[in-house]
């Protein structure tokens, strides 16, 4: 792969070369907003069908293997079907919040997108508020997911929704302060400044064991925040038959479905970004030789294969593991996780104040 | 007491967790242990027992073994038989019954074995076809004796 | 205390219509829903996520198994028992056997009642394969379902090459079964037990010993000793209160008297005892069929019968211990070549009738878990 | 307890007692308005906790519904018979003693028409609500849902 850095620059400068600095602007808008499309649909696609082959093979199976090389293609045939699909209304369903809820989870996914660096300097929006961006946005799909499980007029629906509705808003707050931790070590909210100070090594190597847990910590309440088993109580299929979109068919539940598997793309972005050094090669201390050769791998395939193992270890958990139910849910939060990782931000904060970590 | 406590069970969980997990990686990257069968492409040998329907058994000169006795259509729970019987002039003027129609409905048939077991003369058997599917029901409706077979000598 | 419930009304036109005084929720469970594990049917009255009342609506695969039995021979009813329990088919034709044999007095030869006993134990290690793996899907986790299901093929790979089937075998007639064994059933036999015992230490660690899985499990759904025996449940969910029930042990048929096995108790009485107890069961059976493999004896497989059988005027009734408790048959015969009147006695539909009871108080979620850890298979409950 | 020691012991308890011989275990044949009381007093002198088959005949003339009840500490097995009037079978329920007579009663109900006085919940349960006629009687004909080979 290319350095993508470089494209975006020779870019940058031909359209304000050609163009005056508005249109210049608008064109810029409209390439950035077409690539997110692209890009959403792209991960979607990707994304599922990773998930089908890693279920397939932790289950002995062989997964999809008929569309395409591989089975390649089966995502988009599958993406085909159900474009053609009619979408179904129900008939007490409150009209126009059903129709809208799908929109909301799927702009509010490709909103988060905005301040994720793919590569060295290939980011939409650095902005200096970055990690408080993406955490406050995301919590805002919560309400698509109230507004799709109310408008149904289905009770399997009402209870996914307020199942979620309190599983998000409470893993939030772990979620938050093990972000916070790392926040401490870094002085900044700004992405760029963050991986930007792991060039010397990444976070999870160098702020020790609370570093360690705030990781643990956060995979888990992200896992937990997009609805991924064994947090999958939402839509938990032996229970709630599919929970808030049981009422969804055809492509308004494909959106259902792709802004869930964006939603996991982001948050392990994020997490790559905070614990893995985004798209920060490998570096060790001094081994200038080491760090050297690690500095010839592209940075977006250092972005993406971190973010790819993170989504694999998520996919690994909902692949093993039996689904909690809501009140162990929310006892994991409160009694477990809330406390260790108020704990482990105390710890940060000494790790950071008496400048132990490297 | 509390901590300690508390620090143990989190440990135990993590442990128990971390098996699981090593159990589902085990398979992810032993691709050897997959056992999908890839249906159309690669098919099943059937062992020489499998009841897939019934078929009457011909030899090489168009003959079978039915004498029209209905002992397979009295044993069959679901009336899947039906047997139509005739009389046959043999060379010396005498009236032999013999077979017509061997009516089989696949469609009610349960595979059950019971036929069979009841056949004396050993004419039905079963095969081991078991794709059926048809876009027809009245193409399930089948006749096993062979157009122009008759029984085979000294079978009474 | 009951109430008139709501499953014929029509469109309902909005939720908040259905939320009564007590802000309780009526909701169906089915006829399809994913763990319902067929077509059974559950009107759950709800108050938030508890239960309050569970309903269980039965029938959509009643097909009078009675009724049609009353027109068939002696010989012919056998096969539709496999169509009720379809899990331990084998179980329930080798009943049905039991009790004709009873009426006309067959001794079945020997070689036939240890073919009888092998059958038996394997048709229960897949029906509590196959439990294991809904078990775990019922809880939500979805891999030990294809697990559950690479052992099981083997099984029914057994099955098929000796029965001709592979779920509804029909392999039982009156005084013996069809047809020997196939040479190759012993090989076979011997290869699944050493596989097996090492697949069966990964059931363990990739669910029973897993946390979440024992947190969902454990203290949930409890039925007392008192109520489990009131309620009349038999099996692995009776043995799970501490009632010893065990049919092989307490009324011994065939060869199960000479053999050594222990009957599983455990004494929580909740969904994780018994889970444990299956599980215990599964390396019981495995024990049985590894007692039995090497001692088939040498000889007749099926008694000389009649060619048509005519039970005496009289009641007969045999009990047998199927993969989920104890099944009854009870034939009513007037000296025809048809029963009377003939009554199964199924252990789902006991152990149902305490679903009520043991789900009440407890979350939704629970639910599943407890009709998991029953075992339900439904066309047994509805016949 | 073989069957004539648990016959003897039943006959000190129910002198009018009336038995039937030649099954294979002791059976008791009860008149339906008595059978509460006599199931109250087996249920607890003779430790009879099990009832395990719970069913109905046809015989033509008359109904009679038996009731297979065991001991699980004394391992004893009693039959129960009971003849009731083909046109209006009605008998006590036992659904209070025995929790597993409520769903074996609603079945019986569904299928032979038979009425248990006091149960709690007396209805269909194979059946849709407004199902005619009773199924497992020996002159019930369904023309619609009949299978003609």
């Amino acid at each position: 792969m290319l350095s993508l850095e470089s494209i975006t620059n020779s870019i940058h400068a031909w359209l304000n070369n050609t163009f005056n600095p508005t249109l210049a602007l608008l064109l810029e808008f409209v390439i950035v907003g077409t690539c997110a499309i692209g890009l959403f649909t792209v991960l979607g696609l990707v994304l599922v069908l990773m998930e089908r082959k890693v279920s397939a093979y932790m289950q002995i199976r062989l997964g999809p293997n008929r569309v395409g090389y591989g089975g390649s293609m089966q995502t988009l045939a599958d993406t085909l079907k159900l474009a053609v699909k009619e979408g179904l209304t129900p008939d007490g369903a409150d009209k126009f919040l059903f129709n809208l809820a799908p929109f909301i989870v799927i702009i509010i996914s490709m909103l988060i997108l905005a301040p994720i660096p793919f590569a060295k300097g290939f980011q939409i929006w650095d902005m200096n508020i970055g990690v408080l961006y993406v955490s406050a946005v995301s919590s805002v799909s919560v309400i698509g997911i109230l507004m799709a499980g109310w408008a149904s007029n289905n009770k399997y629906s009402l209870l996914g929704a307020m199942r979620s509705g309190a599983q998000i808003v409470s893993y939030e707050l772990s979620a938050g302060l093990s972000i916070l931790s790392i926040i401490v070590l870094t002085g900044s909210l700004k992405i760029s400044d963050i991986i930007a100070s792991q060039e010397n090594g990444w976070w999870i190597f160098k702020g020790h064991i609370p570093a360690v847990i705030a990781f643990v910590i956060f995979i888990i309440a992200v896992t937990a925040e997009t609805n991924r088993a064994p947090f999958d109580l939402a839509e938990a299929e032996s229970e709630l038959t599919a929970g808030f979109h049981t009422e969804y068919s055809g492509m308004k539940f494909a959106l259902f479905f792709l802004a869930e598997y964006v939603n996991i793309f982001i948050a392990c972005s994020l997490g790559a970004i905070l614990f893995l050094g985004g798209w920060m090669p490998l570096h060790i201390g001094n081994w200038s030789g080491f760090n050297h050769i690690m500095d010839f791998i592209p940075s977006s395939i250092w972005f993406i294969s971190k973010v790819f193992f993170l989504i694999f270890v998520i996919m690994w958990f909902r692949w093993t593991f039996p689904r909690l139910r809501v009140d162990q849910l929310l006892n994991l939060e409160w009694k477990y996780l809330l406390p260790i990782s108020m704990f482990n931000l105390l710890l940060m904060t000494l790790v950071a104040i008496m400048g132990w970590h490297f | 007491m509390f901590l300690s406590d508390y620090i143990s069970e989190i440990f135990n969980a993590t442990k128990s967790l971390l098996k699981g997990m090593r159990r589902t990686g085990y398979y992810f990257t032993h691709h050897k242990q997959i056992i999908t069968q890839q249906y159309p492409d690669v098919k099943q040998i059937l062992p020489e027992r499998f009841r897939g329907e019934v078929v009457m058994t011909h030899d090489e000169k168009n003959e079978h073994a039915c004498t029209g006795c209905t002992a397979c259509e009295l044993a069959c729970p679901n009336g899947t038989i039906k047997i139509i019987t005739k009389f046959d002039i043999l060379p010396d003027g005498k009236k032999k019954k013999a077979i017509d129609t061997f009516i089989y409905h696949l469609e009610l048939c349960t595979m059950c074995n019971l036929c069979i077991e009841a056949c004396p003369t050993d004419a039905i058997k079963m095969a081991q076809n078991f794709e059926h599917s048809v876009y027809d029901r009245s193409q399930l409706t089948k006749t096993l004796n062979k157009p122009g077979s008759k029984i085979k000598e000294g079978i009474e | 205390m009951y109430r008139e419930t709501q499953i014929l009304k029509a469109v309902p036109s909005n939720i908040a219509n259905d939320f009564d005084d007590n802000n309780e929720m009526i909701i169906n469970v089915g006829p399809q829903h994913p763990s319902t594990h067929g077509v059974l049917h559950l009107v759950i009255t709800l108050s938030g996520e508890t239960i309050k009342n569970v309903e269980p609506h039965l029938g959509y695969i009643h097909r009078s198994i009675e009724k049609m039995c009353e027109s068939l021979s002696y010989r012919q009813f056998i096969y539709v028992t496999s169509r009720m329990d379809y899990l331990s088919s084998h179980i329930n034709n080798h009943g049905c056997a039991l009790c004709v044999e009873k009426g006309l007095q067959i001794e079945v030869p020997a070689r036939a009642k240890v073919i009888r006993v092998l059958m038996d134990e394997l048709t229960r290690l897949a029906s509590h394969q196959l439990w294991w793996g809904a078990m775990a899907m019922d809880v939500g986790a979805l891999t030990p379902f294809f697990h559950a299901f690479r052992e099981r093929e083997t099984i029914n790979d057994i099955m098929e090459e000796t029965c001709g089937a592979r779920l509804t075998m029909n392999y039982m007639v009156p005084g013996g079964v069809m047809v020997d064994l196939h040479p190759n059933f012993q090989t076979k036999t011997k290869e699944f037990i050493a596989l097996f015992k090492s697949k069966i230490d990964e059931y363990d660690e990739l669910v029973t010993g897993n946390i979440i899985f024992q947190n969902r499990m454990k203290d949930v759904g409890v039925l007392s000793k008192e109520d489990a025996i009131s309620y009349g449940c038999t099996g692995p969910t009776a043995r799970a209160s501490s009632v010893s029930c065990d049919i092989r042990k307490l009324y011994p048929y065939e060869v199960y008297n000479q053999l050594q096995f222990d009957e599983v108790i455990e004494t929580g009485g909740d969904c994780y005892s018994r889970y444990l107890v299956r599980m215990r069961e599964m390396r019981q059976s495995l024990s049985i069929v590894e007692q039995l493999i090497d001692n088939i004896p040498e000889g007749e497989f099926q008694a000389k019968t009649k060619a048509v059988l005519k039970l005496p005027k009289g009641e007969f009734y045999s009990r047998i211990e199927t993969a989920r408790g104890e099944f009854g048959v009870y034939i009513i015969s007037e000296g025809a070549t048809t029963p009377y009147r003939i009554k199964f006695r199924s252990p789902g539909f006991s152990n149902l009738s305490a679903l009520n009871h043991m789900a009440k108080g407890y979350k939704i979620g629970d639910l599943v878990a407890i009709m998991g850890s029953l075992d339900l298979v439904i066309p047994d409950i509805d016949r | 307890m073989s069957n004539e020691e648990l016959k003897i012991k039943l006959s000190e308890l129910f002198p009018s007692a009336v038995f039937e011989e030649g099954g294979e275990w002791l059976t008791f044949l009860v008149e339906p308005t008595n059978w509460k009381t006599i199931a109250q007093q087996l249920r607890s002198s003779n430790d009879f906790d099990y009832l395990f088959c719970v069913t109905g005949v046809d015989w033509k003339t008359h109904l009679t519904m038996v009731y297979h009840l065991t001991s699980t500490t004394h391992r004893h097995t009693l039959v129960i018979k009971s003849k009731l009037d083909r046109n209006n079978p009605e008998i006590e329920t036992v659904s209070d003693i025995w929790r597993t007579a409520e769903f074996h009663e609603r079945e019986a109900y569904d299928l032979f028409g038979v009425k248990f006085l006091n149960h709690p919940d007396l209805r269909r349960l194979f059946m849709t609500d407004d199902w005619k006629g009773w199924p497992l009687r020996k002159d019930y004909e369904d023309p619609i849902n009949m299978i003609k080979l």
